[in-house]
């Protein structure tokens, strides 16, 4: 039963409960920024995380944009990949296998560029076995409605997720954009139309330009911006978002150390996506696995559970009962 | 096996122009690399910069457990990096990519070309090949075509001459060898001496890349070009160090390839020249004034 | 007439025009960062400034938010300072007129809860000697419409300019946040009605927990992101407004050197607010004036005008010319 | 005036746990500094960490032309500041704020109250009041009351027997003095001895100089309280350093003082303690493991 004491010598309960999901511990890597997983088996043992988004599939394959693809920015990076993948026919075919084969949660990022293509990948993944949950990014452009992004409209993001909804029985985890007035308005219509989770955040948008070629640095001009500097923007996004609805929510954006991490989980969120901070430090999930742990054990916390959604907005001062008597005094 | 290890810099050195040569004590990368690959280095602490910075093997020594990389000072990165001093613990990634492939052919020269700081993943290549060729008693010339701004850039090879190695010097500003392009200088040579060479082995900037490709391909050498790009993991995981590429399948087709995982060498032929956007070079007048 | 040429010798001319407004250079202070100006007088010329934008000002003094009002992220800062300030009157009486006497156009940033607050504010500064414009800050919440925050929807916004308009005859400015879907939308509502440029951006909406006390590391929870990690929003939201509307733009977010405003200029700001890097180092806009100058006189431009809205995004293929001819090879 | 100064760090030196005492040679703010007011270190060049970090002057020597900050290290910016090694350059901004007061009585006792590091900005103080009322022949005692988590947090503070200060020591393990809170220990003693000491000063956390200011006010004794808040400029501009206070024309109306510009010492009487929100104290746990 429920753990009370943490002796010192005890190892610290990292499980969460993520909707229909036992995760291991709350550590995921997010999407476009793991690969297939392959990439990181010199660096760690992927079956340590708790649950692996792989990069977003399409229908199709899609050969992504033009180089210059990346720029780093203070703190932060600015992607514009154009969601280069293999299409869904080769993922099945020749990198979910070797996933398959290990002992940890896979989790599928699926996005494109109509309903249909929503609908259709999520109906070919749909009973594949090793397949723990579909990731559905809405940040992309509806080329039928003149190339606005589906997750900056309640309604077309809603859409979005229903057709998904139609087509699988998998867990549905909807990835939220920033890039809104509301927020929490996406949250409640993507909640309401079936998504059992959210993710939040995907990357801001952002450009960059070079003064000496008067280009901007991207060729794609605009792209998403990720890494430390957008976890204020993350933690924000993730707040707004607990407060409007009460389902599952998994913080991403700008995670790199236990502390990052466990903000987003003392928020409120059930689990955790790292992004960028893979690519500077490979093995970097580990260390923030080992840092929470280390974390409960000092703060004699028996179960990880029992720190999410503890932050407290209310008690700001902490002198106010003990020094109430001092107001009257001169 | 990629490898993350944590370093020390065994020391640092300035030996050209804003260029420094740093020797970093590496057990066990120096034991996985190869020529022509290269790792990701982390230059400093904290979130600035936040990436790492990739550099080429310049000498690769498994006996000592020491590699060697060159550098040139060009921004932010690889200001900091310059200011490592001996004992200075440096986190590394590698060996990365695939490295150069030894020449496949007969007693053919070999052609090297190196634009600037294009020198470093080549230098102990050529010396490699001198020393191998040697003792096969074939009579193969290797030329180097070395290129850069003016003089003072130019690394200091002693080994070139003992090892028997040409070199052919070019500068934009003329103060050594022939004043202008090193590809230039390359064409001229090898249509006046009638050389034909069994591949071309290449690395600096893109716009050299671009003419020794196209040399390349109209006088059907074989060429192994060392190419860069914008790179944030460098572990073929981010997508984000693309070059528009020909797909043999459908060379219509829009078709990348991803300099850290199919390079950085690559054949001339493989790459869509014509399609290639460098990345903005932004002088660091303002960083270093 | 305009001079073409540029000897090693000659002094380039930095002047740019901002609508009515002729600045001497286009780094102007961003409001809040800056006080009143006196604070900084040890550290730099004020008169070497394009413009001075003070602190924002209301109708009456604010003592605002209690602390923590401020807290550091990566490459940026969070403020709840809650718009602490000496009212209109006070500033009229006892800060203005110490700008009055310098060489330097003075902007005074308003916000009020109410329109009728943003009405009377105008109306008091209208005609004022020494006001150069009004910069509108319009990331308040209106208090009659349950909060929501003026500048987050075409139709308020577009309303706080219009009584603004109606007050003063004062060169406007208003003040973007880009806490918004489609900052163009904003952008052309505030210009139809009535502004005769604007400001972009304000801080990001943003927040930090701490994990050891459970609490927001801010008083007021939520607070405004700033400083170098917001550049590339900053950017990227300036080229979306000047792709919407065709009024000279100020650029603000993230300036700490002479590359980063030159950077706003090329995308076609006509002049950038320099703001938490004031903190870092209080004469940094003095070094991003001579920045500026070194780089005209590095890349013989004779005057800063000329690189004003230079960005090619067209051109993004250096070889496309030469190299066609290879295409057709092997 | 405030002064932005370039200045080279003359020694650093760990002088007890987790604290260094680092000398800087700057001619000009030496000159201008008074004990109690503080300086703004950028600890680092780039953007990691952002803002500068204040400290008070822990000795100022304007004959050599050298100030002395004393600190502790708790996160990443005193951190990195611990590795500056001697002639490394910082920026510094100061003098900032207003200093202490020297004490305005009679014969009556001075009494300082330090917590941890709050001992920075006191011990100068007390050896300046020590050599300034040996002469005036007044039999005034100084009393220090110097609280610290353990023992070994303890600076060595040799000068303080030969210039008579009486120190009162105390620590929350009893390892050394009093076991447990040094504002316990204060009240204590004054109480038994029935001490009314003319001045307060007092330097530490938050938590302690409540308690300070609590028992300044029960027993009327003028206080002079070194205060801390978070700070973005230093400079009375971003008005971030705000701490709840009294206004004194409208005692009920919500009204801030702003550590930087007002203070940072500052008067019991002025401030609303029961408003006040200690900044979070992220113990560095995960930095440094
Ligand atoms: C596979 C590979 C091998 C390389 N080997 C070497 C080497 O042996 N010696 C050497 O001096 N340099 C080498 N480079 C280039 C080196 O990585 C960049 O010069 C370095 O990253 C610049 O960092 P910075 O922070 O100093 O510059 P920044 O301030 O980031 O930028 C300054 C300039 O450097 C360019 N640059 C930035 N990052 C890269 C990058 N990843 N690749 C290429 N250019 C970049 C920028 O576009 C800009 O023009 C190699 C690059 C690659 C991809
Ligand atoms: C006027 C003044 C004088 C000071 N004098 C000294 C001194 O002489 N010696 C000394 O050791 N410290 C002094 N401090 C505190 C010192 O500024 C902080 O310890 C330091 O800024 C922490 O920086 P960091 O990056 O290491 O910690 P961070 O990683 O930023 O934070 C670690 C901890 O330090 C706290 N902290 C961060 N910034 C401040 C700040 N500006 N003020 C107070 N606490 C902060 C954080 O809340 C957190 O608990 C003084 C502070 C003020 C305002
Ligand atoms: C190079 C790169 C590629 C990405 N590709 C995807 C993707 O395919 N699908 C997706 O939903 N998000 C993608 N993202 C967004 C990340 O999953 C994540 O939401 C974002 O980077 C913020 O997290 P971070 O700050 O930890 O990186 C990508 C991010 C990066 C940096
Ligand atoms: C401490 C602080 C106070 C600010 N106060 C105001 C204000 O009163 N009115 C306003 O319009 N903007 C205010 N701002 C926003 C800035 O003017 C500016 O838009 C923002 O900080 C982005 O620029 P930066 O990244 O250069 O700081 C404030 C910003 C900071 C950091
Ligand atoms: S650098 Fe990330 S895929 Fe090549
Ligand atoms: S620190 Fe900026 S006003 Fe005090």
């Amino acid at each position: 039963m429920a753990q009370n004491s943490n002796a010192p010598g005890d190892t610290p309960d990292l499980s969460v409960q993520l909707g229909p999901l036992r995760l291991r511990n709350p550590v995921m890597v997010a999407s476009g920024t793991f690969g297939y997983g392959e990439e990181y088996e010199d660096f760690l043992d992927l079956e340590r995380l708790g649950a692996i988004v792989v990069k977003g599939i399409s229908l199709r394959p899609r050969p992504g944009n033009p180089p210059p693809r990346i720029v780093e920015t203070a703190a932060g990076m600015i992607n514009a990949i154009g969601l280069e993948n293999v299409g869904v026919d080769v993922f099945l075919k020749s990198k979910l296998p070797h996933l398959q084969r290990l002992q940890v949660p896979v989790v599928v990022n699926i996005f494109g560029n109509t309903l249909e293509e929503y609908a259709q990948l999520a109906a070919k993944l749909d009973g594949v076995p090793g397949i723990a949950a579909l990731e559905i990014n809405i940040s992309c452009p509806n080329v039928k409605e003149g190339g606005m992004v589906f997750g900056t409209d309640p309604l077309m993001a809603a859409r979005v997720v229903q057709v998904v909804r139609r087509a699988t029985a998998l867990p549905l985890i909807t990835k939220l954009t920033p890039n809104v007035t509301r927020i929490g308005d996406i949250a409640r219509a993507t909640v309401d139309a079936g998504s059992d989770m959210l993710s939040c955040i995907n990357t801001v948008a952002a450009m960059a330009v070079d003064i000496f070629s008067r280009r901007p640095k991207l060729a794609n001009v605009m792209g998403g911006l990720s890494g430390p500097a957008i976890k204020p923007i993350a933690l924000r996004c993730t707040l707004e978002v607990l407060r409007e609805v009460h389902c599952p929510v998994i913080g991403i954006g700008g995670i790199a150390t236990p502390t990052d991490a466990l903000e987003f989980l003392v928020l409120g969120a059930r689990a955790v996506q790292v992004g960028t901070a893979n690519f500077v430090n490979p093995s970097v999930t580990t260390e923030i696995i080992e840092g929470m742990e280390r974390f409960l054990r000092v703060e004699k916390i028996a179960r990880l559970e029992d720190c999410i959604g503890t932050l407290d907005t209310q008690c700001l001062f902490p002198f106010a009962e003990i020094a109430c008597e001092l107001t009257d005094l001169p | 096996m990629k490898i993350m290890e944590d370093v020390s810099v065994v020391s640092q050195e300035k030996v050209a122009f804003q260029t420094h040569l740093l020797r970093l004590s590496a057990g066990r990368i120096s034991r996985e690399a190869r020529l022509g690959q290269f790792l990701m280095v982390q230059v400093r602490d904290g979130t600035d910069p936040l990436l790492r910075r990739p550099f080429s093997f310049h000498r690769i020594d498994a006996e000592q457990g020491v590699v060697e990389i060159l550098y040139r000072v060009v921004g932010r990165g690889t200001w900091w990096l310059s200011q490592c001093d001996s004992g200075a613990r440096l986190r590394i990634i590698g060996p990365l990519g695939n490295g150069f492939q030894l020449p496949q052919c007969g007693p053919a020269p070999v052609v090297a070309v190196a634009g600037g700081i294009g020198i470093a993943p080549m230098m102990q290549l050529l010396e490699k090949l001198a020393q191998w060729l040697a003792p096969s008693g074939k009579t193969r010339e290797i030329h180097l075509f070395y290129g850069a701004r003016t003089a003072e850039e130019f690394i200091p090879g002693k080994a070139f001459d003992t090892l028997g190695i040409t070199v052919h010097w070019s500068t934009d500003d003329g103060s050594r060898g022939h004043e202008g392009f090193v590809t230039r200088l390359l064409e001229d040579t090898m249509r006046r001496e009638k050389i034909k060479p069994c591949v071309v082995y290449s690395c600096g900037p893109l716009a050299m890349q671009y003419h020794v490709a196209r040399w390349a391909l109209e006088n059907g050498v074989p060429s192994q070009l060392s190419l860069e790009s914008l790179m944030a993991c460098g572990l073929g995981a981010c997508l984000g160090c693309a070059l528009p590429a020909v797909n043999p399948a459908a060379p219509q087709e829009e078709h990348y390839l991803h300099v850290c995982k199919d390079g950085p060498v690559f054949k001339a032929e493989m790459i869509q020249w014509h399609k290639i956007q460098t990345h903005p070079a932004t002088p660091p007048i303002f960083l270093f004034s």
